[in-house]
């Protein structure tokens, strides 16, 4: 295969931000109809260098050359004149807008509205991808919205498709049909760019593979070829350690949750309907679900941030289903959101205050309601260190932290607690192996004390890794938990919902 | 435009001189001036400000005049009075009714310091008041708006319901009917002193109304403007506002502070000063009225001047009985004469106008 | 190109530094203006920032000076609470006046009975009106979702009117010749709000706003009700996870903030403004926004910025008095202040590089 | 037609004009809020068109020149606040309300020299016939060409907002500017370009303050329309043929009180002066707890500082 046939080539690209150097002398090729994964653990550099690819950040050195022509675009309409078109993992929809004019923001010449309406529902139809023109974004589920941001770029014909983590927000069974709208895309001939760290969803659908890993390519491969321990072996630069979750012991019923049903917060939003279960002293739940379906609400009933009717939340016998997050740490129930920045942790405050931020109810980081500073510090150091937090020190703010060392202060915030009951949602989304790993064990370790802990998370191949029991989140109400040792990957779809009325593309499931 | 009031003040000024002023060489009197609005309202403030320079015209480098603009009533009022004081200003002259309690307080704190209050009621031994018989020209735009209206309605955009607005729109009204029977006066309340744009629309309103005869108690040219637009007549207020002049403008009431400013520095200069209640009007040049215009006829222009020397003189009152109360009752019996202390708290409407004034 | 690069931590040299840095620009640039208009700008600088604090007279200007400061500095502590928590009380003006209408209704419903029981009863009667206003948005706000900064705004209108109304209506002085504005509580003992130690300035408003700036620092920097308060302005969903429920919150910043702009309105109408008129409220509510974030919302700072405000004011009246600066070029200078002490707060928090980046 | 005594197409001609200025003000804030910006600094701009205006008119001796002199001033005063809230990231409520001071002042200073002078006139536009039309005639064929203009800038802006790209773009930032600066659309651009829109309109409101509806430059004379013009956004909950209904309330109301005090009636002036702001809270109200999430109704992005950050 000669340069010319490669579709993109590109060559010693580099970007530095200060302090990091995102990219450093990145090469590789893609050819007219590949698959090509981007691999790589968070912070190795992949999203700067499909920004590059996309026109939203220029690259310090290095070249592009796409179909044969040099290509340097100066901003995102000169990539899709260009055919280079991007769906991303975030912030691209806009929810107030319908789903026609969100589509026509991400093209350059899109047609008159009523004509673009009348593409969107013929194209989705092709591609399997039921889609109302005329409906509001901020109305439609997660994996609706992904879908207008793929028939957004399909409209435009590229010839290049970027996909930032495209099926974090799907089941299985939607990865599938996902899939073979692409495989259906690249025998077009379309190249595709896809960007994830699913290594097994890579195996099976990608060509060939380029391994980031601080910023440089490290690998070469074709996914296929290669299993996923050794995909992630590269990806680390390192020998995987695996979990130790030998010593648990099931005990008494510590929380029983019956019944428990929530309103939207929002109107459009996810409810809880008559969640039911019970956790037990020193086991691991592990609760799954596609994005959207209900987790956040799941973890604020529980954290107590939306109290729930009397009754429907047990802990140890007592009824704390009217209490807020403050009482219910008093009694031992501690909780960890997925949102980091924003939830879990005060973005702009230092890694001190934001150890009062949950601590104060457990710890005596206040004394008649004034802050003890020095306490606050010392404890904010006890989590540093004891969970291996890279910071300069207890000052520094939590937007300055990386998303692995802040997501490890908030865990260890709260397991520092000794809680009775830990709920954590998405607790290693976003983080670097090593993090994930630690962070996993330390959920063992804390079970093994006999606490009871629950794992809310759409990585399924976590919830195998540690959790005793699996139960799955779809549409607000929670399956009957099952011993995770029984289940298989199939069954686990099912329980997560199927395919959510979407249907495979014909002669392609 | 200030040329009239310019050379009246300068002959005053003459005259004041002639009286023959101590020519003693010292340090000059410093005068205080604090005004409620920018000297550039072209209304109120902007008179008061043409007095102070009358002062400077009439004794040159005997005074020295200073100013603040803009001060808001109450506490910066009292504020920026005492910094005058303590900057060695000697007479100080606070041009708004709300800097009363100011003045008063200012007052009482700096016993050598002579103050002259506009428009209000309290005084002390170093605070005396003044005002202007404005009711006096109203009673002259009275008269030629009862003889220029076809109509026979007449419009007064009202600042505030206040004894000076219900004065002039009282002596306005009577003299108006005194010429033309059939006249009926339509009152409308701008609250404001100064709102372009509220008091074009109050003009709108009156001449939706029918009237063809505009007067107005604020300070802004918007009414005029709208006057000209209708084709009806118009008076300016406060300043002469010759700008929309010969039509809508027919005559306008003008405030000239300058000969009782120059009379009461005079005073100071002469170590003669004592605290008083001045209310001058016509007679006094303290209320001008504005050049009649062509648009007027002549016979009525004469009836107009007539009526304005009669003031002036002494001759003639506004205010003369018979005159009855809105509601029927006697207020003035035949030849009976208002006296101030009424009329400095005149709440009522006369006989005759159907408005009801808010109370 | 110049760029943006957004700091790990606030700089503290630049927190310190920014307003001084802010305030000489202001020095450069407003010199050229007053150059422009003829006047010599070392002297007016040295007029505006320096004369009150140190010159002739500065002892009467220091007492003003808090005077003038007291009441926006209340008002902002309150609001910087607010502020920090993401709830945009823009309503404090109408808040003031509230406050104010209430507590002068206690006196003016007592008057003329003297009981030691009168003053401490207008002060929760100013605190509970400026609340009561402010709850209005707050409710609206848990209530339905209501952006509490239009609600609050617009409340400001109303009370504007409602104290138009009272000033002509039901609070109207019964001896005051039909003006408007009510009675003076200045000369009601029991309700007077007077100069504590005189010459000063110090009245309780002043006190009030010093133990504002004291119990709202403890508040926000030292117990744990305001580092939730600051957690909800940083992140809201992690106040709530902290265990702030949003509905109480809102009604405690919004009624925090409207209970201290009513006892500024208070105090100012039983103090140095003394009575209701439809013009009493100079901006202060307006005014102390601008204060709250040239304070950056740090009780420290507040202080600082409402002194530096009234600075400007004060010296700026004795510009206009000794120097003839026009009301006008003050206000352009002080607009001038304003913009470069925000424009400059961008280097506490972000760094400029240069070089190549698209933003 | 005539109710109790009061000409009804007399009152609404009445009110188009008075209405007129803080129409257009409106207007263009309605577009700086949709590109999610807050300014508050309306009074402001409008001040300094009145002046622009004025002085541009008188200079040239174009009324036409004079109202295109305010816009560019009003539009001068809204770069200087795009600069300081989009370049340096200022907070905007407190710029907005900077500005309105240094408006005032600087308008002041710089009209000094305008005091007591009659500006050109603005012609009415004469429609022949048709002027005559009972009721027809007063209300839509009497007025100047401004009154046009600005009727024609609300269908403009209505026709821009939903049927072009550019406005939806324009309300793409301001739905949420991280999202538009993904698709590569210039956030900070787009939302200088919608503020100095906003800005050369409330200068053309100040302009025909200053030209038709006074006509003189005197100092403070916008005297809180600005403000009038805020509240008119909100009342028209960000729609721009709700604005024109809002700005001939909040207007209709000051003519219909004053013409209803012309006839003769006793009204409490002030407590019917408030009903506008009452109405437009009971709007706002109605809006936010039918739809429980603001979001629907202002634009997501309205007053949040953008900073692209990577």
């Amino acid at each position: 295969m000669t340069a010319t046939d490669k579709l993109l080539i590109v060559e010693g690209l580099s970007k530095a931000y200060p302090g990091v150097k995102a990219n450093d002398a990145v090469s590789f090729s893609v050819a007219p109809g590949e698959v090509h994964a981007l691999l790589g653990e968070n912070g190795a550099g992949k999203s700067t260098l499909v920004k590059m690819i996309y026109g939203l950040v220029a690259p310090d050195q290095g070249r592009m050359v796409l179909a044969g022509a040099p290509y340097a675009p100066a901003d995102p309409h000169a990539a899709r004149m260009a055919g280079v078109a991007m769906v991303f993992q975030h912030f691209s929809l806009f929810e107030a807008l319908n789903v026609a004019e969100n589509v026509a923001l991400g093209m350059e010449n899109p047609p008159p509205m009523r004509q673009l309406a009348a593409r969107i529902r013929q194209v989705s139809q092709t591609y399997g991808l039921p889609l109302d023109p005329a409906r509001i974004v901020g109305d439609l589920s997660a994996g609706e919205r992904q879908r207008v941001e793929i028939i957004r770029c399909l409209l435009q014909e590229p010839r290049l498709l970027i996909m930032d983590e495209p099926t974090s927000v799907l089941t299985p069974q939607e990865v599938e049909i996902l899939f073979g709208t692409l495989r259906k895309l690249s025998a077009e001939g379309t190249a595709i760019l896809y960007i994830s760290h699913k290594l097994e969803e890579i195996r099976s659908l990608c060509d060939q593979a380029t391994i980031l890993r601080g910023g440089r390519v490290v690998a070469t491969c074709v996914p296929a070829e290669r299993t996923a321990r050794e995909l992630a072996e590269m990806m680390v630069g390192a020998e995987l350690k695996l979990t130790d979750r030998a010593g648990r012991q099931a005990g008494a019923v510590v929380l029983r949750v019956t019944g428990l049903s929530l309103p939207p917060a929002t109107p459009f939003g996810p409810s809880l309907k008559e969640v039911t279960f019970d956790l037990r002293a020193g086991e691991v739940l592990g609760i799954g679900g596609v994005a959207g379906n209900g987790q956040e609400e799941l973890l604020a009933a529980l954290s107590g941030e939306r109290p729930g009717r009397p009754g429907t939340v047990l802990l140890e016998g007592a009824d704390i289903a009217a209490l807020g997050p403050n009482a219910r740490r008093a009694r031992g129930l501690l909780a960890a959101p997925e949102e980091r920045l924003g939830h879990a942790a005060a973005p702009d405050m230092s890694l001190t205050e934001n150890a009062i931020l949950t601590g104060t109810v457990r710890k005596p980081l206040t004394r008649k309601g004034f802050l003890d500073m020095g306490a606050a510090r010392a404890f904010a150091r006890e989590v540093i260190s004891a969970f291996d937090v890279r910071t300069p020190g207890p000052e520094v703010a939590a937007r300055a932290l990386s998303g692995g060392n802040l997501q490890k202060f908030v865990i260890g915030r709260e397991v520092l607690q000794s809680p009775r009951v830990l709920v954590v949602n998405q607790p290693t989304w976003g983080v670097d192996a090593a993090a994930s790993a630690a962070i996993r064990q330390a959920l063992l370790d804390l079970a093994a004390q006999g606490a009871a802990v629950i794992v809310i998370s759409q990585d399924l191949d976590e919830l195998m890794e540690i959790a005793d029991r699996f139960a799955a989140l779809n549409e607000g109400r929670l399956s009957a938990p099952r011993p995770t040792a029984a289940l298989t990957l199939e069954e686990v779809g099912l329980m997560l919902g199927g395919a959510h009325g979407m249907k495979p593309v014909e002669g392609m499931a | 435009m200030k040329r009239r009031s310019f050379l009246t003040s300068t002959t005053l000024a003459a005259a004041a001189l002639g009286l023959g002023l101590p020519a003693m060489a010292q340090e000059p009197l410093k005068v205080g001036f604090i005004y409620v609005g920018p000297v550039g309202d072209m209304g109120w403030s902007y008179q008061h400000d043409q007095g102070r320079k009358a002062i400077e015209e009439a004794y040159g480098d005997k005074v020295v005049t200073s100013y603040v603009e803009s001060v808001p009533e109450g506490p910066d009022a009292e504020r920026v009075l005492t910094q005058m004081a303590l900057e060695g200003n000697k007479l100080i002259f606070a041009t708004s009714f709300g800097f009363m309690d100011s003045v008063m307080n200012v007052a009482a704190k700096f016993p050598d310091v002579k103050f002259e209050h506009a428009t209000g009621y309290k005084r002390a031994d170093n605070v005396a008041t003044y005002d202007a018989r404005f009711y006096e020209g109203r009673a002259v735009q009275g008269t030629i708006a009862g003889r220029m209206t076809k109509s026979n309605k007449i419009g007064y955009i009202g600042s505030f319901p206040i004894p000076e607005v219900v004065q002039g729109i009282n002596s306005a009204f009577i003299h108006a009917r005194k010429v033309n029977p059939a006249v009926e006066m339509k009152v409308v309340w701008a609250y404001t002193w100064f709102d372009p744009a509220k008091e074009a629309d109050a003009a709108a309103a009156l001449i939706a109304e029918g009237v063809d005869v505009v007067l107005q108690h604020t300070d802004s040219t918007a009414p005029q403007a709208k006057a000209k637009e209708a084709g009806i007549y118009s008076f300016g207020q406060a300043s002469d506002m010759e700008a929309f002049a010969p039509a809508p403008r027919i005559s306008s009431i003008i405030d000239n502070w300058a000969p009782y400013y120059v009379e009461r520095v005079g005073l100071m200069l002469d170590g003669k000063w004592a605290s008083s209640a001045t209310w001058g009007g016509i007679g006094a040049g303290e209320v001008q009225i504005g050049e009649i215009s062509e648009a007027v006829p002549a016979e009525v222009k004469a009836e107009a001047e007539a009526l304005r020397d009669a003031i002036a003189k002494g001759d003639y009152h506004p205010f003369t009985g018979p005159l009855n109360k809105q509601d029927g009752s006697v207020w003035l019996a035949e030849g009976e004469v208002a006296d101030d202390a009424t009329l400095s708290g005149l709440n009522f409407y006369v006989e005759g106008i159907t408005a009801e004034l808010p109370k | 190109m110049i760029r943006l690069e957004r700091r790990a931590v606030p700089s503290r040299l630049w927190t310190v530094a920014t307003p001084v840095a802010a305030v000489l620009a202001t020095m450069v640039a407003g010199g050229i203006l007053f150059a422009a208009l003829g006047k010599n700008p070392a002297e007016a600088i040295r007029m505006i920032f320096w004369d009150p604090l140190f010159g002739p007279n500065a002892s009467y200007f220091r007492g003003q000076l808090l005077v003038k400061a007291g009441p926006l500095i209340l008002i902002a502590a309150g609001l910087a609470v607010g502020f920090r928590a993401g709830v945009w009380n823009i309503g404090a003006e109408g808040q003031y006046i509230m406050g104010a209408i209430a507590g002068a209704g206690v006196a003016l419903a007592a008057y003329p009975a003297e009981s030691p029981m009168i003053f401490p009863a207008m002060v929760l009667a100013g605190a509970l009106g400026g609340w009561a206003w402010a709850m209005i948005p707050a409710v609206l706000k848990a209530r339905f979702g209501t952006s509490e900064i239009l609600v609050s705004l617009m409340m400001v209108y109303v009370a504007q009117n409602l104290l138009a109304y009272m000033a002509f209506g039901p609070m109207k002085n019964p001896q005051g010749f039909g003006f408007p504005g009510s009675r003076n509580l200045q000369q009601y003992p029991s309700a007077h709000n007077p100069e504590l130690i005189a010459g000063t300035g110090m009245h309780w408003g002043v006190v009030a706003a010093f133990v504002a700036v004291i119990g709202t620092y403890v508040l926000m920097h030292r117990h744990i009700a305001g580092f939730r308060i600051r957690v909800a302005g940083d992140a809201p969903k992690a106040a709530r996870f902290a265990g702030v429920v949003p509905g109480r919150l809102i009604a405690f910043c919004l009624g925090l903030s409207g209970a201290l702009a009513g006892l500024a309105g208070l105090f100012e109408v039983a103090g140095p403004s003394g009575q209701i008129t439809d013009s009493f409220n100079a901006g202060y509510g307006f005014t102390a926004i601008i204060v709250a974030f040239l304070g950056r919302l740090h009780p420290v700072g507040i202080l600082l910025a409402g002194l530096l405000m009234a600075l400007t004011y004060i010296g700026g009246d004795l510009a206009q008095l000794m120097l003839r600066l026009p009301a006008a070029a003050i206000q352009a200078f002080q607009g001038m202040l304003l913009f470069f002490l925000l424009g400059f707060d961008l280097l506490t928090n972000f760094r400029i590089r240069l070089g190549r980046a698209r933003a | 037609m005539m109710i109790a005594g009061i000409d009804i197409a007399q009152l609404v001609a009445m009110l188009m004009v008075a209405s007129t200025p803080i129409l257009l003000a409106a207007t263009g804030e309605l577009v700086a809020e949709k590109a999610g910006v807050l300014n508050l600094g309306v009074e402001g701009m409008m001040i300094m068109g009145a002046i622009g205006g004025f002085a541009g008119a008188v200079v040239t001796g174009s009324p036409a020149l004079g109202f295109a002199a305010g816009a560019m001033a009003g539009a001068g005063m809204a770069l200087l606040f795009a600069f300081l809230t989009q370049v340096l990231l200022s907070n905007q409520v407190a710029t907005g309300l900077a500005l309105t001071l240094f408006g005032l002042g600087l308008s002041a200073l710089l009209g000094q020299s305008y005091q007591g002078i009659k500006p050109p006139a603005t012609e009415k536009l004469t429609f022949g016939p048709l002027t005559d039309l009972p009721v027809l005639g007063p209300v839509l064929f009497n007025h100047d060409w401004v009154v046009y203009l600005s009727l024609a800038l609300v269908a403009g802006v209505g026709l821009f907002l939903s049927r072009s790209r550019a406005g939806l773009i324009l309300r793409a930032v301001g739905e949420s500017h991280d999202a538009a600066h993904a698709l590569g659309y210039p956030v900070v651009a787009v939302r200088v370009a919608a503020l100095a829109f906003g800005g050369a309109l409330a200068g053309l409101g100040g302009a025909y303050l200053s030209l038709v509806r006074v006509p003189q430059w005197a100092e403070g004379m916008t005297a809180g329309a600005g403000w009038i013009a805020l509240a008119i956004v909100v009342f028209a909950s960000w729609k721009p043929g709700r604005v024109l209904i809002g700005a001939y309330l909040f207007g209709g109301v000051t003519v219909l009180q004053l013409r209803l005090q012309a006839a003769g009636f006793a009204i409490p002036v002030q407590l019917l002066s408030m009903a506008p702001y009452l109405i437009t809270i009971a709007v706002l109200v109605i809006i936010s707890a039918r739809h429980r999430r603001g979001a629907q109704v202002a634009p997501a992005s309205l007053g949040r500082v953008f900073h692209a950050s990577r």
